[in-house]
């Protein structure tokens, strides 16, 4: 049962491979994702269960769960899946090369969800890898040399992150009471506090190597340089999802292997939030000053998830709840964002800010939809955006320690200031060209918009009613404290 | 009334002499030849007889030539060493002129042939002396007549370079026996006896009182110079490579297979039965050969890689091994001794073996003797490829070949000298180079060409050379077995020598 | 210093011979000239041996019937051993002057020094 | 982080990682450009640096010679100050072996001159090795001079056979009278020497080199052919080898005999070894001078 | 039984020896010859390795016998069983791969004649039972080798031959040193687990020893490819792919690997070099190896080349393994040894397949020629995965069980070498990546008609590259009982 929404994708995924024909194709990819997210639904409703596929030696095995924080995760994933694998098979018809992206693309969901279920450390390494493997087709899908060369920098920046963290369980593993991960820390905590430094650089180095999959400085450096070149639709999925698993990799270290009580206070954990700090600002410093739409977006990613990384290294129920909704929110908004930047590429070849004048004219829905995701990232009411950063500027000012605090809500109202400087100008010369230039409706079609309408709608209601989320999240949250 | 095999020795060198001068009687080539050979045999078979007894009865023994007793006449005396090398010098010699027997003929003009073997019988006799001597003087006069004997083997080819080498080597090896008799005045001139055993008793009065110490040393130093002169230590080794590059094939491989041995085995029983390893040491003279053995190590295969000609190669690596053996005997303990001796034994099977399949190697491809020009001959001459290569590889130590033991034991002795660190490192440091120059000298005869490169050398092939030599596949055959057994059944074989050097 | 000069003053005069001799042999690039060296380097060694045998005021060594007194000769074995030696030295002078003389007409010069680079040369 | 430079850095890093820097030249990818430097250096090279090699030797050579030589000599002029002093009768080496040989010679072994008893019997081998050095040396000598392909030509030929010419027309009266009158003297004197060795001062040494001496006289005087006519090529060897033959096997018995305490009756020993070393000394000595001479017989 | 083992040693020298001297020309007797040669070879060594692994102690069977101390004898114990079984796996495979592919390179008699005869002295490598015969058989695998590794005898074999040649006996060369000094300072040349030294002998000699085994294991590792002298063994890959596959990857190298083991922790002991700077100097030196070897393969635009530096960066896994001086650490490098040696043999096979079949050497030559040539490709990126060490693939089981030994070694270095080892997986994913993102994924302008003419080998050729593919997932897949033996093997539970 574990295995299916696994599985089925990445099977599905050979035949999406051989099918040349697209429109079955597409019908493939649908109906493998919508089969998928049933899975996952259907694992959600079903109790708790685990199941253990292979033992590599003594206590390594692999193994996969469905504890809540999977749950909570593959149901963001399929929400953010679906529509994108709408809005993928219209775009393609534009990029070509449709199977092998397609195949790619279905396998990497599967790749997802065994994530989002792995019980252990080795298991998350092995589907951490897998993910950065298949998803550097979707980003050298351009198949020019540039194209390469982001993936390979991609590529290197994740393995190298994955090595990283591996490095760092090498240590851990030898103070673990229990190899799966277990809600509050598995640490040996009496064998643990004599090797605390040892434990700490361990920590420092595997949230590091994770980071680089989340876009967290000092390793970001991969995001801008693959996102303009990826097409649309795996931009979307990367700064969507595909970051998200590396926070979900580092909730796992964070609250299922060292446990937040052992961290808490450490200097590793200000070192940490310093650094998630540093990258919210230079984050959106350089989106400000960055002309291409896409990699704006890219930049704005950077510092967007690094909110999240704030609120999970707080390491208070308040900062975690902030981090959830900030990682949902975000999502929700950033795909949006990309797939109307995809759409506006398609429909008018633009690919930097200055172009963009008048484009509300020209492409009305996409332009509302990239507004109401540009408000909900900025975070004003009653977008969605609003509430997580609510919290998280909540969390920050209750935090034990009142320099991060005051530091952390600076830097979040700053780099909102900052967020609405890099992406209001859009929306607002979209509409408003000033003098107006005459532009002819040229809109792509309800196969991409409506993707885009879905996210958007999505992004104002959770916004309105956040309370279902919230109440999931109230599950979670006691089990990791 | 001493048993009979006690007289083997003084028979064997007298064999050797009646030879001589029989085949100066003779004085057909061919016939000469086959006397030489079957010389050889006999004193080969008559030295294995004695070895036998003497091993087995674990003796040495004293032969006073003529009816006065030591000191009065001359003697010689036999243990199980010098019946071990005699039986080696002896098979060795054979089959040198077996292997060489082809070109021989072919290089030494038929009148001359027949002189070419009273030489060599002659030469045998000395070198026997050489080993059985218990005599300074007697020494003398045989190393003289080995010499003679040997600047005769050289120049028997009769070229110029050839006289010129001879020259060199006749002057050289003339002043080594100046320095040898001097040294041989000095010490006569401070105890009065030529004979061993009361020479080694006033020597160790000497030294117990301290008399007379610096003559002692002197005529101690001059004499192992003299010695390593001949037997070409390192910075006296100058004109072995044209001697012995420049002779014919059985006359290279005699000379560095038997000749240097012979002043060798008398400087080995001058350290043992006459001055003591202990004083040996006391006077430093261990440690002056212990270096220029290392640097004749050293500069002896460096000397060899820049080598074309494939015999001056193998001269040169003579330099080398020679350097291995004075490296033992500079250990100045019995075990480096024996070491040495393995060495002796060792290389006078290697070397000969090297230089007749060169030798070989060179007439099936037209006498050309550069390295380049003999690519790929190997194939012309099965026997003599593998022949090298054996040897080769021995040389460079592999396992189950002579090489290796004596490789493993004089490493091992060199454990308890203070210069250990040295001495392995430089082992190891000629191992590397030994490989160096015989390794491409391998794959040079065994890889073949393309056809257009050798197509001028194969022009000057006669074909009489390529035909099969029966002789030289013996002789090879015979190496081959000789340093396979020295390469796995040493263990008696180091008995004999340990045993030897007990009863020296 | 003196006096044990004057003491085997024999044998300082051969040392002197013996390097003559020496410096002959080493110095000279004229092989006849090295020959000389030698014959004058073994003489030398010879006067060293037969000056052991000496004692002062004993005759030679031949003994009259009856007396066969030791005292009254000289010690005869440096003597034998000079014999030897000079019959030795002989045999490799007459050998290494045949070798000169082929040299000489193979190569019309008995300078070392030029024969070793046309020897050189001739190498195959 | 400067986008820019970072970017251009990252491309070159790119190129780099991708092996987009096409290799120089494929076919020498594998092996290293540098090729042994055996194979590089032609013969001609090698031999120029052989005899730079040999240059600069003899350059060094007397220097390190003369060195050698001085210091040799120094160490033996400290030595021989240190010997025992010359002519005491205390010195080591008159030792009970002289004065034995001084006092048992004659009973041992018939002579009263104790040199020739020495070399003769107590140190025979020395000697027996010693005729054979002179057997050698003839040896070696005739391999190098005595006529043949390789060391005669035409006109050395034609050369000798004028001088022949020359002698036999003009021969030197002086000369040829003065060896007429002499060559028996000294013939007579030789053998005097030779068979008095044991009595006096003399012996096979000195008679043969005598009688050698009277052999070259005479040869000089009549020309080689006048003597080759009665001391044939064939005999002359026969002479030498049956000589040194003689004094080997007699050697033999009498070391044999000795070795082995066998008493065998010895007197006739003295006299035949004499003669035989005589013989052999002379014919070593008239071979010598021939083989200068003329290279043959 | 116990003679069984000295079988599989001596009767492959003969049939190869045979076979040099039957010289047959047909080709199916000549397959047939060969085939049935190393089966048999194999059969026989499976045999007695079983036999080893029943009987509870082995006894020794000695070849020749020098004299009280010295002796040429076979003994298969652990480490024996692990290496020779790797060897006696693959070598059938790799056969059967050659006898195709050498069809068109020509001398097969020769070739295959060495070929047989080295199958032999691996072995011999692998039962040796004391030093002496190590050595021995180390010597002659280095000549079985060598006309293997010149087999096209042009100016690059020839000069790859000879410094293969030079590199190997300079080495060995050293370890005799070493041995030299077993010999005199130890209780026996016979390998004894925990180390057969003397210690009241050896009692104010420690520095000495240690040094001296500084020298061996330099010696030793020449053919481990350790990092001063690894320079042989890329220019050894102008060999025929089989050898490079077999020898390059497998035999020779890991005999290499496998004589450090026999030298630590069978000759000097692990417990007497433990944290002296002898270990910390052998340890730098693998360190630096596995960064060298990794970056050089990155930067080599020749695949075979880019594989062989990559076999030089993954020995020295083991070699850094082995120098932990831990039994951990041993059990670690066997690890290594056994995934390294098939993921490794399965790449150098698809180089073959793809050299031969499209002619192209290079890496910027290969845009596309993965579609052309699934099976290959797929193998091939299925073992880079492996190599990379993606879980559950075999590489990182090695990879951890060398890490996790690292750990418990509490040795500062050991921490680095960590480092180390992070850094080549990243390395090591560049530089595999590199290899078939280029050709799954072609940039630019391809010409199709060429590609036209690339297609998959026949199936004498896949067959093998399936198989050994399989066979890693499999083993991957098994480790824990694979991992459970080593471990036994490591702590010489046997």
């Amino acid at each position: 049962m574990l295995l299916i929404p696994i599985l089925l994708p990445m099977i599905g995924g050979v035949f999406v491979f051989r099918q040349r024909n697209e429109k079955i194709r597409n019908r493939l990819v649908l109906w493998l994702t919508i089969a998928t997210a049933a899975a996952a639904a259907t694992l959600c409703v079903l109790p708790e269960r685990s199941l253990r596929l292979m033992t590599i030696e003594g206590a390594l095995y692999l193994e996969v769960q469905s504890d809540s924080l999977a749950k909570f995760f593959m149901v963001l994933i399929v929400v953010i899946w679906l529509p994108v694998a709408v809005f993928t098979g219209a775009y393609l018809r534009h990029a070509g090369r449709g199977q092998q992206f397609q195949g790619f693309y279905t396998m990497t969901l599967g790749v997802l969800m065994g994530l989002a279920l792995a019980d252990n450390f080795v298991t998350l390494y092995m589907f951490f890898e897998m993910m950065s493997l298949l998803t550097m087709p979707l980003v050298l899908h351009g198949g020019t040399p540039a194209a390469r060369r982001a993936g390979l920098k991609y590529l290197g920046y994740s393995v190298f992150g994955a090595g990283m963290a591996l490095a760092g369980y090498f240590f851990l593993s030898h103070f673990l009471t229990d190899q799966s991960f277990t809600g509050g820390g598995a640490l040996n905590l009496s064998l643990a506090a004599e090797h605390r430094p040892l434990l700490l650089i361990a920590f420092l180095v595997m949230m590091i190597g994770f980071g680089a999959k989340a876009g967290m400085m000092p390793m970001q450096a991969w995001l801008p340089t693959a996102h303009p070149v990826a097409p649309a639709p795996a931009s979307a999925v990367l700064s969507g999802i595909i970051t998200k698993g590396g926070v979900l990799a580092m909730i796992r270290v964070t609250y299922y292997l060292f446990g937040p009580d052992f961290l808490r206070g450490s200097w590793a954990q200000y070192t940490l939030i310093g650094l998630a700090l540093c990258t919210m600002f230079t984050g959106s410093m350089l989106a400000l000053k960055e002309k291409g739409l896409k990699k704006r977006l890219a930049y704005s990613t950077i510092s967007q998830v690094s909110y999240v990384q704030f609120g999970l290294l707080l390491m208070t129920p308040g900062g975690m709840r902030g981090a959830f909704l900030q990682m949902v929110f975000h999502a929700l908004a950033k795909d949006a964002l990309f797939l109307a930047a995809g759409a506006i590429i398609i429909a008018t070849n633009f690919t930097l800010v200055d172009q963009l004048v008048g484009i509300g004219k020209r492409m009305p829905r996409t332009m509302v939809c990239f507004s109401a995701a540009a408000l909900s990232i900025i975070g004003i009411p009653p977008m969605s955006g609003f509430i997580s950063k609510w919290y998280l500027a909540s969390a920050a000012l209750n935090s034990e320690s009142q320099m991060v605090g005051y530091l952390g809500m600076a830097m979040l109202i700053l780099s909102a200031l900052m967020t609405a400087g890099y992406l209001l100008p859009i929306v607002v010369r979209g509409f408003f060209p000033g003098r107006d230039v005459l532009v002819e409706r040229k809109e792509v079609g309800p196969q991409m918009t409506a993707p885009m309408m879905a996210l958007g709608a999505a992004v104002l209601i959770l916004g309105l009613f956040p309370n279902g989320l919230q109440a999931w999240i109230s599950v979670i949250l006691p089990q990791i404290f | 009334m001493r048993p009979f095999y006690e007289n083997l020795p003084f028979i064997c060198i007298f064999i050797a002499i009646i030879c001589g001068v029989l085949s100066a009687v003779i004085q057909d080539g061919r016939k000469v030849y086959r006397l030489a050979l079957m010389m050889t045999a006999v004193i080969a078979v008559l030295s294995v007889v004695l070895l036998y007894f003497l091993y087995t009865e674990d003796v040495s023994f004293v032969y006073s030539m003529g009816r006065f007793a030591a000191p009065y006449g001359n003697a010689i005396k036999a243990g199980p060493l010098q019946a071990l090398l005699a039986t080696v010098f002896a098979i060795v010699m054979g089959l040198s002129l077996l292997g060489g027997g082809h070109s021989l003929f072919q290089d030494i003009l038929p009148e001359k042939q027949g002189l070419y073997f009273v030489v060599t019988d002659l030469l045998m006799a000395g070198l026997l002396a050489l080993v059985y001597t218990n005599d300074m003087f007697t020494g003398y006069v045989f190393i003289e007549i080995t010499t003679i004997a040997a600047c005769a083997m050289v120049m028997a080819k009769d070229t110029g370079p050839n006289l010129i080498a001879t020259i060199r080597y006749l002057f050289m090896s003339l002043l080594g026996s100046g320095l040898f008799l001097i040294g041989l005045t000095l010490l006569n001139s401070v105890t009065g006896y030529l004979l061993m055993e009361p020479l080694a008793k006033a020597v160790a009065i000497l030294a117990e009182l301290g008399q007379y110490q610096r003559p002692l040393v002197v005529s101690i130093g001059l004499m192992v110079v003299g010695l390593g002169i001949k037997g070409a230590m390192f910075p006296f080794h100058l004109w072995l490579p044209d001697a012995h590059g420049g002779a014919t094939t059985s006359s290279s491989a005699i000379l560095s297979g038997l000749v240097l041995k012979g002043y060798i085995v008398l400087l080995i029983t001058l350290m043992t039965r006459v001055f003591g390893l202990q004083l040996m040491r006391k006077v430093g003279v261990s440690n002056i050969l212990l270096t220029l053995g290392l640097l004749g190590m050293i500069f002896g295969s460096l000397a060899a890689m820049r080598e074309y000609h494939v015999k001056r190669m193998l001269a040169n690596s003579s330099v080398a091994q020679i350097g291995y053996i004075f490296m033992g005997l500079g250990l100045g303990t019995e075990a480096g001794v024996a070491a040495a001796c393995f060495h002796i034994l060792v290389h006078a099977a290697c070397k000969p073996l090297l230089f007749i399949c060169a030798g070989r190697l060179s007439t099936v491809s037209g006498h050309h003797r550069s390295l380049k020009n003999l690519r790929g001959s190997a194939y012309r001459d099965v026997a003599a490829g593998v022949g090298f290569t054996v040897g080769a590889l021995s040389m460079i130590g592999i396992p189950l070949l002579g090489g290796f033991v004596s490789k493993l034991y004089l490493s091992e002795a060199a454990l308890e000298s203070p210069f250990m660190a040295v001495v392995l490192l430089t082992i190891a440091a000629s191992t590397v180079l030994n490989a160096l120059y015989y390794v491409p000298a391998i794959l040079a005869i065994w890889v073949r060409p393309a056809w257009e490169e050798v197509r001028f050398i194969m022009m000057d092939v006669k074909p009489e050379d390529t035909r099969f030599d029966r002789l030289f596949f013996i002789a090879d055959a015979v190496f081959i077995f000789l340093i396979f057994l020295l390469g796995i059944v040493y263990h008696p074989i180091l008995n004999v020598i340990r045993a030897g050097i007990r009863l020296m | 210093m003196l006096e044990a000069i004057s003491q085997n003053r024999f044998a300082v005069v051969a040392v002197i011979l013996f390097g003559i001799g020496l410096l002959n042999i080493m110095l000279q690039q004229n092989l006849l000239k090295k020959v000389v060296g030698f014959s004058i380097m073994d003489s030398a060694v010879f006067l060293l041996l037969a000056s052991l045998g000496y004692i002062e005021g004993h005759g030679a060594p031949i003994v009259e019937e009856g007396s066969a007194n030791a005292s009254l000769y000289i010690n005869p074995i440096p003597s034998g051993l000079v014999l030897t030696g000079i019959v030795v030295s002989v045999s490799v002078t007459a050998f290494s002057l045949a070798l000169i003389q082929r040299i000489y007409r193979h190569y019309g010069t008995i300078e070392l020094r030029e024969l070793l680079e046309r020897a050189k040369k001739e190498e195959d | 982080m400067s986008d820019g430079k970072e970017k251009s850095r990252w491309r070159r890093f790119a190129e780099w990682v991708n092996g987009d820097s096409v290799a120089r030249d494929p076919t020498t990818q594998y092996v290293m450009d540098r090729r042994p430097a055996r194979a590089r250096a032609p013969q001609e090279l090698h031999e120029e640096r052989e005899r730079l090699r040999l240059k600069k030797f003899l350059g060094l050579y007397p220097l390190a010679a003369s060195v050698l030589c001085l210091t040799l000599i120094a160490i033996l002029f400290a030595t021989v100050l240190c010997i025992p002093p010359f002519g005491q009768p205390g010195n080591p080496t008159n030792n009970e072996v002289s004065r034995h040989y001084l006092e048992y010679t004659e009973e041992e072994t018939g002579a009263t001159n104790a040199v020739t008893g020495m070399i003769l019997s107590y140190r025979g081998f020395d000697t027996l090795g010693e005729s054979c050095v002179l057997f050698l040396a003839v040896s070696s000598v005739m391999m190098l001079l005595q006529r043949d392909g390789n060391n005669t030509d035409e006109q050395t030929l034609l050369r000798l056979r004028r001088e022949d010419a020359i002698e036999r027309t003009h021969p030197d009266n002086i000369l040829r009278k003065s060896a007429k009158l002499l060559s028996p003297f000294i013939l007579l004197f030789s053998l005097y020497v030779l068979f008095n060795g044991e009595t006096s001062p003399g012996g096979g040494f000195s008679g043969g080199a005598v009688l050698g001496g009277g052999l070259i006289l005479y040869s000089a005087a009549y020309g080689p052919e006048q003597l080759s006519r009665l001391l044939t090529r064939r005999l002359y060897d026969g002479v030498r080898i049956a000589g040194l033959m003689a004094y080997a096997l007699t050697y033999g018995i009498y070391i044999f005999a000795g070795a082995n305490g066998i008493t065998v009756e010895m007197e006739w020993m003295m006299t035949v070894i004499d003669l035989a070393v005589g013989l052999v000394v002379a014919c070593t000595i008239y071979g010598f001078y021939t083989m200068f001479q003329r290279g043959k017989l | 039984m116990y003679w069984l083992q000295a079988l599989p040693v001596l009767i492959p020298v003969v049939l190869g020896m045979g076979l040099l001297i039957l010289q047959p020309q047909n080709r199916k007797v000549r397959n047939g010859y060969i085939m049935m040669s190393v089966l048999l070879t194999a059969g026989l060594s499976f045999a007695s390795i079983a036999v080893a692994a029943a009987a509870d102690v082995t006894p020794a069977c000695t070849l020749v016998r020098f004299s009280s101390e010295f002796s040429i004898s076979l003994r298969i114990d652990g480490a024996s069983m692990v290496y020779g079984t790797i060897v006696s796996a693959l070598w059938p495979l790799i056969t059967l791969y050659s006898l195709d592919y050498m069809s068109h390179e020509g001398h097969e008699n020769r070739f295959f004649a060495f070929w047989i005869a080295s199958f032999g002295v691996v072995l011999g490598v692998a039962f040796a039972e004391d030093f002496l015969t190590l050595y021995l058989f180390y010597e002659l695998l280095t000549l079985a080798t060598l006309p293997l590794v010149m087999h096209f005898m042009d100016e690059k074999a020839r000069y790859a031959g000879r410094k293969y040649l030079v590199y190997s006996l300079s080495g060995a060369a050293f370890a005799f040193i070493g041995i030299v000094f077993l010999l005199s300072y130890g209780t026996t040349l016979d390998f004894t687990y925990g180390g057969v030294l003397d210690l009241a002998k050896a009692a104010g000699h420690e520095s000495v020893l240690r040094a001296v085994f500084v020298l061996a294991f330099f010696g030793f590792g020449v053919k481990a490819a350790i990092f001063p002298s690894c320079g042989w063994l890329p220019d050894a890959s102008v060999a025929p792919t089989p050898v490079s596959a077999l020898l390059h990857a497998v035999a020779v190298v890991k005999a290499g690997a496998f004589a450090v083991l026999r030298l630590i922790y069978f000759g000097f002991g692990a417990d007497f070099l433990r944290g002296s700077t002898a270990q910390d100097v052998v340890m730098t030196a693998a360190i630096v190896t596995i960064v060298y070897g990794a970056a050089r393969a990155l930067r080599t635009p020749h695949l075979k080349r880019r594989l062989a530096f990559s076999t030089v960066s993954n020995l020295s896994y083991i070699l850094f393994s082995l120098t932990l001086m831990l039994p951990v650490g041993l059990t670690g490098a066997l690890t290594h040894m056994v995934y390294h040696a098939v993921v490794k043999i399965t790449m150098f096979c698809c180089a073959g397949a793809i050299i031969q079949k499209s002619g192209r050497e290079y890496i910027y030559e290969f845009e596309g020629i993965g579609r052309r040539m699934p099976v290959v490709f797929g193998t091939f990126t299925v073992s880079a995965f492996a190599l990379i060490g993606l879980p559950p693939l075999g590489g990182f089981a090695g990879k951890w069980m060398i890490c996790s030994a690292a750990v418990i070694s509490r040795n500062p270095l050991a921490y680095v070498g960590i480092g180390a080892l992070i850094l080549s997986t990243l390395l090591t994913t560049l530089y595999m990546m590199t290899i078939f993102v280029r050709a799954w994924f072609p940039v630019g302008a391809v010409d199709t008609e060429a590609l036209l003419k690339i297609h998959d080998p026949n199936r004498a050729m896949t067959i093998p590259l399936i198989v050994l593919a399989a066979a890693g997932i499999v083993l991957a897949l098994l480790s824990s009982p694979l991992i459970d033996f080593l471990r036994a093997v490591g702590s010489n539970m046997l």
